[in-house]
């Protein structure tokens, strides 16, 4: 039966992280953007604790989850991306 | 079933990646559409050293578990994990600069600049037609805008 | 000489980058990157001595070798090893580029990852250098003098990152399948039948690492960054570079899928990369991307010889790319100033064995290759020599375009009596270190003979897999 | 120029169906979760004897594959060292454009001396995680991401000073890097190989053990932190 139920926490993760992936790209705002890629990330860290690799999901979580999504956020605000949106960050 | 889970979720996210890659218009989901393919391509590089029933390969109470998953490709995903955000800054770099440079960050606008920079710096010899290349702005405008500063944010 | 020192090679470039910048802070160091090369060179030579006779393996950490990761040198990386250093220490960036500490050691990461992708004999450890080689490339683009360095080198960025990932699953597959990514290792067990790869693992990685090597559908960014990188660069990116990620192609070919569908696939991609290429160059409107262009198409040529048979293709690729390693670099010097007199005269020996004019050694390369693709057979093999033959006339047609254009140009300048082109103070190095490539050219054509005894040698060793197994894994009983 | 009038593209979504269909149907025909493990099963046998480190999977990073950590390093110095080209070029406009700029990150004081309570703790988590990465899950990746975020957060709240200036961030940087390669020139100057692993093994589990691995580690950390803490720095626009 644990195999079962971990099916089923790899199929709830699963869903949530390509559900983020599109959000990713197809969301208006770039922030949301970037917070969900952050999502991503947990839910990939997540996904590897279960697949019993601590190491890749402690470095996953670190960077993925934490370092990168710094770098996103600094690059929202050094790219001036914080309040434009997709399609407004051109219009002049 | 779980690896079908597994496999559609690491495929998918590589080909989401890979099609968000080709298809944003903005340059900035670009990088994200690569972070993506990239988690999506470690995934894969992990499932590929699971074991059923497998423990984390690490000593515990005295000994090693019975049944251990592969740690060989959990270096590998370290590794490509670490890779792959410094390219990722790199990239953030590069687009703070291509702001700076060409003040925009739409694609098509971004390649035009490029484009146009490349033929003003690079016109030396001139004796095939010239093509009229499908990025060629229409009518007269400057060669080279020149953007102040946080033009767009305004 | 200790076979243990091949990582040298590796290490002590890396080692000066570490330690370039924190002693830049006390003392001026611009002499010790290219230091470092040359006693990278020395020690290659050092090391190549018997090599032709026995290739050496040495695994780092002295594990046993599907655990660890190893170094393999035999004729063919040691052959690339010297043309790699030599090409680096000629092409070392100077003036205002060279002063910069950053650039410096960019250039030494760029050397330790060249090295390794030579050498290393592990998947994913190759991986890793080719990465290495991609940060820095981009890093020296972004470093370029046009305006527009940053959106090149981030398209190009996107680009290789899109490669990157596919050769990662490309690994992946291949680790799900064999359980060890050593080349060795997987070449004995696909030797023995024990394991068979599947083709699409080959695709993946053949799209991955075919992005430096200017494969079609990957090569986007060639005529971009070869317009705005110094013409040094240039010429190190197009002559040398491009071929290492060659290799590694070729080493999977070999190794891991002698399968003629492999071999097919290969053709399919060069012929388009010929087609493209020569005809972006012929509609090119200024050298520099002309010369890119037309490298594209020459890296197809190339790829069509890898895609013969082993026996064949080997010998023919190993002479295309050491030709084309002479001649693009040299054209590539070129562009560094305005054409008159010598440089000319440099442009139309490059121009004629690239063409393949009988003495040259561009014409002894084509004619294997023409040779090779007659003796295979098939349709496949004829459509590939008509376009093969279809390349050169617009190959040729392009480059004498181009020496047209100056010759006019040039007596335009005199009819108004004025001197040709005569900027004070030009820097020539460019000029004379295409002499040198041109010299080197010159020589091969005179020993055309022993060259290619030579380089016969060389292509059996790389494609006997069973030596390479027995040296690599140290398991040589119970195969005939 | 408006994007919505942009219309879908068929092609490229239709060829990444493709593309999804055919990796999904290659990848579910290998083993999942009874792998070959040719290269595993050996390094399962041998890691922990060989190398005496309870966690296999730093024994792989930092013994068997130990190549592909160094390479790693010098893809973040590579990485680190053209975002410096990238972003120093234009020094002045850089400087300029971050005071212009409306949109810069500001946090509040609170987020300010919480930001001086936490650093010394993520520096202590930091490296605690880098020295137990040769028996637990961690080590000098992730303890020396945990590093460089304990730095930048001085910065980020303050946007200011940071408490390590650009030299010193230079010189850990070069120092770490030349620590991990020379201590693989060691082995090879006593006519072993390069990074082979030196001292001896010891008792598996116990901090002292696993030969220079921890040491190896330390090193890893200590570039990794002050890698990122350098790109932190660089992308944040702080003229550190």
């Amino acid at each position: 039966m644990v195999e079962s139920i971990e099916s089923w926490i790899a199929l709830l993760l699963v869903g949530v992280m390509l559900s983020a992936a599109l959000v990713a790209l197809l969301s208006r705002s770039h922030l949301v953007a970037v917070v969900s890629v952050s999502v991503l990330s947990l839910g990939l860290t997540l996904l590897f604790v279960l697949l019993k690799a601590p190491d890749v999901a402690m470095t996953e979580g670190v960077v993925g989850a934490g370092l990168s999504s710094l770098i996103l956020a600094l690059a929202l605000s050094r790219l001036g991306l914080l309040r434009s949106t997709k399609a407004g960050a051109t219009d002049e | 079933m779980m690896e079908m889970v597994l496999y559609a979720g690491a495929v998918g996210l590589l080909v989401i990646g890979i099609a968000g890659l080709v298809l944003s218009h903005h340059l900035f989901r670009q990088v994200l559409a690569l972070v993506i393919a990239e988690a999506g391509a470690n995934l894969l590089l992990l499932l590929a050293g699971y074991r059923f029933g497998g423990e984390a390969p690490i000593w515990s109470e005295g000994s090693f578990p019975s049944v251990m998953v592969d740690p060989v490709p959990q270096a590998m995903v370290l590794t490509a994990i670490v890779i792959g955000v410094g390219i990722q800054a790199l990239a953030i770099a590069l687009l703070i600069r291509v702001r700076q440079q060409t003040g925009t960050l739409d694609r098509e606008q971004a390649v035009i600049e490029m484009r146009e920079a490349l033929d003003q710096e690079l016109g030396r010899f001139s004796t095939a037609p010239k093509p009229r290349s499908q990025y060629a702005p229409k009518g007269e405008r400057p060669l080279y805008p020149v953007v102040e500063e946080g033009q767009d944010a305004r | 000489m200790h076979a243990e020192n091949l990582a040298l090679l590796v290490a002590l470039p890396l080692l000066t980058a570490f330690l370039l910048q924190p002693l830049s802070q006390k003392f001026a160091v611009g002499w010790l990157a290219p230091l470092t090369v040359l006693v990278t060179l020395l020690l290659t030579l050092q090391l190549g001595a018997g090599v032709m006779e026995q290739p050496i393996s040495s695994v780092m950490g002295g594990f046993v070798v599907p655990m660890g990761i190893n170094f393999y040198l035999d004729g063919l990386a040691w052959l690339f090893l010297i043309a790699l250093q030599l090409s680096l220490l000629l092409l070392w960036p100077r003036g205002e580029q060279g002063q910069s500490v950053r650039v410096q050691v960019l250039m030494l990461l760029l050397t330790a990852s060249s090295i390794g992708l030579l050498l290393s004999g592990d998947l994913f450890n190759l991986y890793v250098f080719y990465e290495l080689l991609a940060v820095a490339t981009f890093g020296l683009v972004a470093a370029g003098e046009s305006r527009a360095t940053a959106i090149i080198s981030f398209r190009y960025l996107l680009l290789s990152g899109v490669g990157s990932v596919l050769a990662l699953t490309g690994i992946a597959l291949l680790y799900s399948h064999a359980g060890t990514l050593n080349l060795g290792h997987l070449a004995e067990l696909v030797a023995s039948g024990e394991l068979v790869l599947p083709l699409s693992a080959f695709l993946l990685m053949l799209l991955g690492f075919g992005v430096k090597a200017e494969l079609f559908a990957v090569n986007g960014w060639v005529p971009e960054v070869y317009a705005t990188l110094s013409p040094r660069l240039s010429a190190l990116l197009a002559g040398v570079v491009s071929k290492l990620a060659l290799i590694v192609i070729v080493r999977l070919l070999v190794l891991l899928f002698p399968t003629p569908e492999a071999s097919q696939v290969l053709l399919l991609l060069g012929v388009l990369g010929v087609l493209s290429g020569e005809l972006a160059a012929w509609r090119a409107q200024d050298l520099r991307r002309m010369l890119a262009y037309s490298s594209m198409g020459q890296l197809g040529v190339i790829f069509i010889a890898f895609s013969l048979s082993v026996e064949a293709g080997l010998l023919v690729g190993i002479m295309l790319s050491l030709h084309h390693l002479l001649v693009k670099p040299g054209l590539f010097l070129l562009t560094e100033q305005r054409f008159q007199g010598w440089s000319m005269v440099l442009f139309i020996l490059f121009a004629l064995s690239l063409v393949g004019v009988p003495p040259l050694p561009g014409f002894w390369a084509k004619f294997a290759l023409l040779t090779g693709l007659v003796s295979a057979g098939g349709w496949i093999n004829s459509t590939a020599l008509v376009v093969f033959l279809f390349a050169t006339v617009v190959e040729a047609s392009y480059l004498f375009r181009v020496v047209q254009h100056y010759h006019q140009e040039r007596e335009r300048h005199q009819e108004r009596g004025r001197a040709a082109v005569s900027v004070v103070g030009q820097d020539n190095s460019g000029v004379w270190i295409s002499t040198l490539f041109a010299t080197g050219l010159l020589l091969t054509a005179w020993q055309i003979q022993p060259i290619s005894d030579y380089l016969q040698q060389l292509a059996v060793q790389a494609g006997d897999r069973q030596q390479l197994s027995a040296i690599v894994v140290g398991v040589t009983e119970g195969r005939p | 120029m408006s994007r919505e009038q942009r219309s879908l593209e068929w092609t490229p979504l239709l060829f990444s169906g493709g593309l999804a269909f055919l990796l999904f149907t290659l990848f579910i025909a290998t083993m999942f979760g009874e792998p070959p493990m040719r290269a595993g099963a050996m390094i399962q046998q041998a890691g922990g004897v060989e190398l005496g480190a309870a966690n296999l999977v730093t024994a792989v990073v930092l013994g068997y594959r130990g190549l592909d950590t160094l390479g790693e390093l010098a893809i973040l110095f590579a990485s680190a060292t053209a975002v410096g080209l990238v972003l120093s070029t234009q020094n002045g406009e850089s400087d300029k454009q971050a005071s212009v700029f409306p949109d810069k990150i500001f946090l509040g004081e609170i987020f300010e001396s919480a930001s001086r309570l936490l650093m010394p703790l993520l520096l202590l988590l930091g490296f605690y995680i880098i020295i137990h990465g040769h028996l637990t899950p961690g080590g000098g990746f992730q303890g020396g991401v945990i590093l460089a975020i304990a730095l930048f957060l001085p910065a980020l709240a303050r946007s200011g000073e940071i408490p390590l200036n650009h030299a010193t961030i230079r010189l850990v940087e070069g120092g770490a890097g030349t620590l991990f390669i020379l201590i693989g020139l060691m082995a090879l100057m006593q006519g072993e190989s390069f990074l082979q692993p030196l001292l001896q093994p010891g008792e598996i589990g116990a901090l002292f053990s696993a030969g220079s691995l921890p040491l190896l580690y330390l090193a890893v950390g200590l570039k990794v932190g002050a890698e990122l803490a350098a790109l932190l720095v660089h992308l944040s626009g702080e003229s550190a």
